[in-house]
């Protein structure tokens, strides 16, 4: 059973990062960001590897967003590419 | 029903071809993306699926945590039923190492947006040489 | 109109190398068995007889690997000094999040205590439960982010008591390194009493390294915090 | 007396900062001497393997053999020349930190004997070189420094993959087990782990299909950050990229492909220098020409080349130190460095300093150069590869083109304006210039150091 949520898990990253690397607006991919944080970690913890899926949660999804979005909102301008 | 899933060897197989893909992914957003927020952004995916990479393939369905969980007398002992704590050491510090580039990456990608207005990459041309 | 298309030639060019590039690496990664004796699994086996620890990755990070902690103590040191020297002074900016946000205040005043309890348990027992100096240290620094964001403007963190912990908790790591060579003579060896496994006062300096860690990522991650939060100039 | 000393001593001074307010120069200058005094301690018992920790196989190691202790004392005598330097200045919180941890971080890299503490001391080195380049806080400094971490990003994504495949197939972090089973695995694992190596090092050690990005660097940064550059930084990449491929022992045939790179780092740094109208340009193609040519001798593996690579080390530190914190004083007086300030400024002294350190790097016979190239030269004469020797002195014609050219500048009839360069300035740049003229003159001492490091050099796993 265990398998198949890791399957499934790591088709929604696949799906994240391709997302975050095409949107234009970039509040949207930070928020994909936390949401690859968020879903790396459950991966870690199914990967039987406690401290590394704390580590993440806390510095990758929590510290990582939040300094993305000030960041953001100090450039404020939206991604012509 | 799903017990191919269970074993090791196709899920390390899963894994691999997962955190490769999102490798790629990430180093083609690296090389073309044109906003700097973008390409830091990236750059922290591609760590992140490195990440995976490693720990995913020392997993094992029936491993379980390098924790002796000491619940009142019965005292696990450490035993290669466990999983292999070097890994997960090393991606703990890759991580603070990365978010900390990341931070660093961040800060001087704002100074730099504040002198100039600027944050696409092709048009930093302040290093250019200038001929006389 | 063109130079639309030119971007997306160049996109598609890369992406087309680098999926080939991804396919041959796959084809290389995925017929191979990996060895099954690893440096983990040695060291998970002579873990009880040298660290008591119950937590294995702990006394790897701290114990069998100490240098890769501190060098990674240093790193997050010299990149929140980096960050401070590009914004400068932070007393004189303004805070991003300018209005006071009365449902978070009253949120706040319950929830830093228990936060901040929650970052010292897991620092302090990074050797018996998951987590550590690291961890525990950014739980920490998160319940004073969740004050900035409060109280918005008249939030003063004082700098001086912030950058002396930083240096006395790192000055402290390496002193506990310098004892190891005097004590034990080897760097980072373990001169304290290692105690039994499971109870609070076990595995030597694991829990004192982490300690420090935990002080040292705390006070850099608040540092931080309010750098990032103070920047809009005046 | 622990190797450890030499990589915590500099981070426990910059962890210090705050304690000593306004003495900061003064303590980088005792903590230098403080180190060259820890690391002459460690000469009588050499090869040394320290185990950190806990003594055993598993734990990581510090390797001191008489390659890396010789590095590391190069690396403690140029940041003790540029602390000295530094006493003109005042009090300069960001300088005394970064620096020191660059110095750990380098000493580290050079000392360790383990794979991921390599990785760790990387990172530490790439920050501060971040930072370094940042130093500046204006547009070119910000654009110059993001475009160095995006490649840094790069190179390090790159090495961390080496050591996750090494990891994987070998189980193990310290670089003599990885040494004894590196060919039980898989032919093309070696490949993938060898290639991702290459990059990974290759990007930081700026050889030449890699290093297209180090020039805007250069010219962004400080003349103080570029001086630590290009006598710190590409060194120590360049002795941890050579040690562990003599310690993996690979095919010759990466060797041959490694003496091709240094070839072309070579020839394309010194001909892209002459278009240059920058000076800080200049200087730095024309670091990446001798990176050229180091690596171009480092991958023979023929002891006599060795010896005058390791002299060229010495010799083009110390040079390229010195040529840089002269310009940097140019700076400090004109504000740019473009090569029209060679025009003018009129003290005799810093047209001495450059005369020298110009004569020294294009190898002219009574200063250190001469005989660095002479060595090499020699090397590949008892080899019989005369191609390498013509490539070399054809190229030696190109520097001297852009260095006399730069010289000439001087006698312009133009207006000048004196310079005022503080004593202890005068007395560091004239103290390298005394030691470039006499190991010219009396290089023995030097020559016998380096014949011992290349020979320990070639030992490769059985020195480790």
């Amino acid at each position: 059973m265990i398998g198949f949520i890791i399957f499934s898990i790591f088709l929604a990253l696949i799906i994240l990062s391709f997302l975050i690397i095409s949107t234009k607006d970039l509040a949207h991919s930070v928020i994909l960001f936390m949401g690859f944080g968020l879903g790396s970690t459950i991966l870690y913890f199914l990967f039987s590897a406690p401290d590394v899926a704390l580590t993440e949660a806390v510095i990758g999804a929590g510290l990582a967003s939040v300094v993305l979005l000030v960041v953001l909102l100090q450039t404020k301008q939206k991604e012509i590419s | 029903m799903f017990d191919i899933f269970n074993e090791t060897s196709f899920l390390h197989t899963i894994i691999t071809i997962g955190s490769f893909i999102i490798f790629g992914i990430a180093i083609v957003g690296v090389l073309t993306r044109k906003n700097l927020f973008k390409i830091f952004l990236s750059l922290s995916i591609a760590e992140a699926s490195l990440f995976l990479y490693f720990i995913g393939n020392h997993f094992e369905v029936s491993k379980i945590a390098p924790i002796a969980n000491i619940a009142g007398d019965n005292i696990t002992t450490f035993s290669s039923s466990m999983a292999d704590p070097v890994p997960q050491a090393m991606i703990l510090t890759t991580i603070v190492i990365a978010i900390a580039i990341l931070a660093l990456g961040l800060t001087f990608v704002t100074s730099y947006y504040k002198l100039t207005n600027n944050i696409d990459i092709d048009k930093m041309d302040e290093l250019k040489e200038v001929k006389s | 109109m063109n130079l639309k298309k030119e971007i997306k030639l160049h996109t598609i060019i890369s992406s087309l190398l680098i999926s080939f590039m991804i396919v041959t690496l796959l084809g290389i990664l995925l017929n191979f068995n990996h060895s099954s004796s690893s440096l983990g699994m040695e060291l998970l086996a002579i873990n009880e007889t040298q660290t008591q620890s119950a937590n294995a990755v702990t006394s790897v990070v701290t114990y069998f690997r100490g240098l890769d902690t501190l060098g990674e103590v240093t790193i997050l040191f010299l990149s929140v000094f980096g960050i401070s020297y590009a914004i400068g002074d932070a007393k004189s900016k303004l805070n991003i999040f300018k209005d006071e946000n009365q449902l978070l205040q009253i949120g706040v005043k319950i929830l830093f205590p228990i936060i901040i309890l929650f970052g010292i348990y897991i620092v302090l027992n990074g050797h018996l439960s998951p987590g550590g100096g690291f961890q525990g240290g950014v739980i920490i620094a998160s319940a004073f982010l969740l004050k900035f964001l409060a109280y918005g403007e008249n939030i003063k963190i004082n700098h001086k008591i912030i950058s002396l912990l930083e240096s006395f908790s790192a000055a402290g790591f390496i002193l506990t390194g310098v004892l190891g060579v005097l004590v034990m003579d080897r760097f980072f060896g373990n001169f304290l009493p290692l105690g039994k496994m499971g109870d609070f006062f076990s595995a030597g300096i694991i829990p004192l390294i982490y300690i420090f860690v935990g002080l040292k990522v705390a006070s850099e991650i608040t540092a931080l915090a309010e750098y990032f939060i103070k920047v809009k100039d005046v | 007396m622990s190797l450890v000393y030499l990589v915590v001593l500099p981070l426990l001074a910059s962890f210090l900062t705050p304690l000593f307010k306004n003495y900061l120069k003064y303590i980088s200058v005792i903590l230098n001497l403080a180190l060259l005094y820890t690391v002459f301690s460690f000469y009588g018992s050499l090869p040394l393997v320290e185990n950190i920790g806990f003594d055993s196989s598993l734990s990581i190691s510090f390797v001191a053999t008489s390659g890396s202790l010789f590095f590391a004392t190069l690396f403690i005598v140029v940041s003790l020349l540029f602390s000295l330097y530094n006493l003109a200045n005042q009090n300069n919180k960001a300088i005394f930190i970064v620096t020191n941890m660059l110095l750990a971080s380098v000493i580290g890299l050079v000392l360790s004997g383990d794979i991921f503490n390599i990785y760790i001391f990387f990172e530490l080195a790439s920050i501060s070189a971040y930072i370094l380049t940042s130093l500046n806080k204006d547009k070119k400094a910000y654009s110059a420094a993001i475009r160095y971490m995006i490649i840094g990003g790069v190179a390090s994504i790159f090495l961390l993959l080496a050591i996750v495949l090494i990891y994987l197939n070998i189980g193990s972090l310290r670089l003599e087990t990885i040494a004894l089973n590196f060919n039980t695995i898989d032919l093309k694992i070696q490949f993938l782990v060898l290639l991702s190596l290459f990059i990974g090092f290759g990007i930081k050690a700026e050889i030449s299909p890699l290093n297209f990005w180090v020039v805007d660097i250069y010219s962004g940064s400080s003349s103080k950050a570029a001086a630590l550059f290009s006598s710190i930084l590409s060194k120590s990449y360049i002795f941890v990229f050579f040690n562990i491929a003599y310690i993996l022992n690979i095919e010759p045939i990466y060797f041959n492909f490694l003496v091709f790179i240094g070839v072309l780092s070579f020839v394309v740094a010194e001909i892209s220098a002459l278009s240059c109208q920058e000076t800080k340009r200049i200087f730095a193609y024309s670091t990446l020409g001798q990176i050229g040519i180091l690596f171009l001798a480092f991958s023979y593996g023929d002891i006599d080349i060795l010896t005058g690579a390791i002299f060229l080390v010495a010799i083009h530190s110390i040079s390229k130190l010195m040529l840089f914190l002269s310009l940097d004083i140019l700076e400090n007086h004109f504000g740019s460095t473009s090569i029209d300030i060679f025009k003018k400024f009129n003290s005799l002294f810093l047209t001495t300093i450059f005369a020298i350190g110009f004569l020294s790097l294009l190898g002219i016979p009574p200063f250190g150069g001469f005989i660095a190239k002479l060595t090499i030269l020699k090397g590949f004469a008892s080899i019989e590869q005369y191609s390498i020797i013509a490539i070399i002195l054809i190229i030696s014609v190109v520097e001297a083109v852009y260095f006399f050219r730069l010289l000439g500048y001087r006698y312009e009839n133009q207006a000048k304006e004196d310079i005022k360069i503080p004593l202890v300035q005068k007395l560091s740049l004239g103290f390298i210039a005394i030691t470039i003229f006499y190991l010219g003159v009396y290089p023995d001492w030097l020559l016998d150091i380096s014949h011992f490091v290349a020979s320990s050099f070639l030992k490769g796993v059985a020195n480790v």
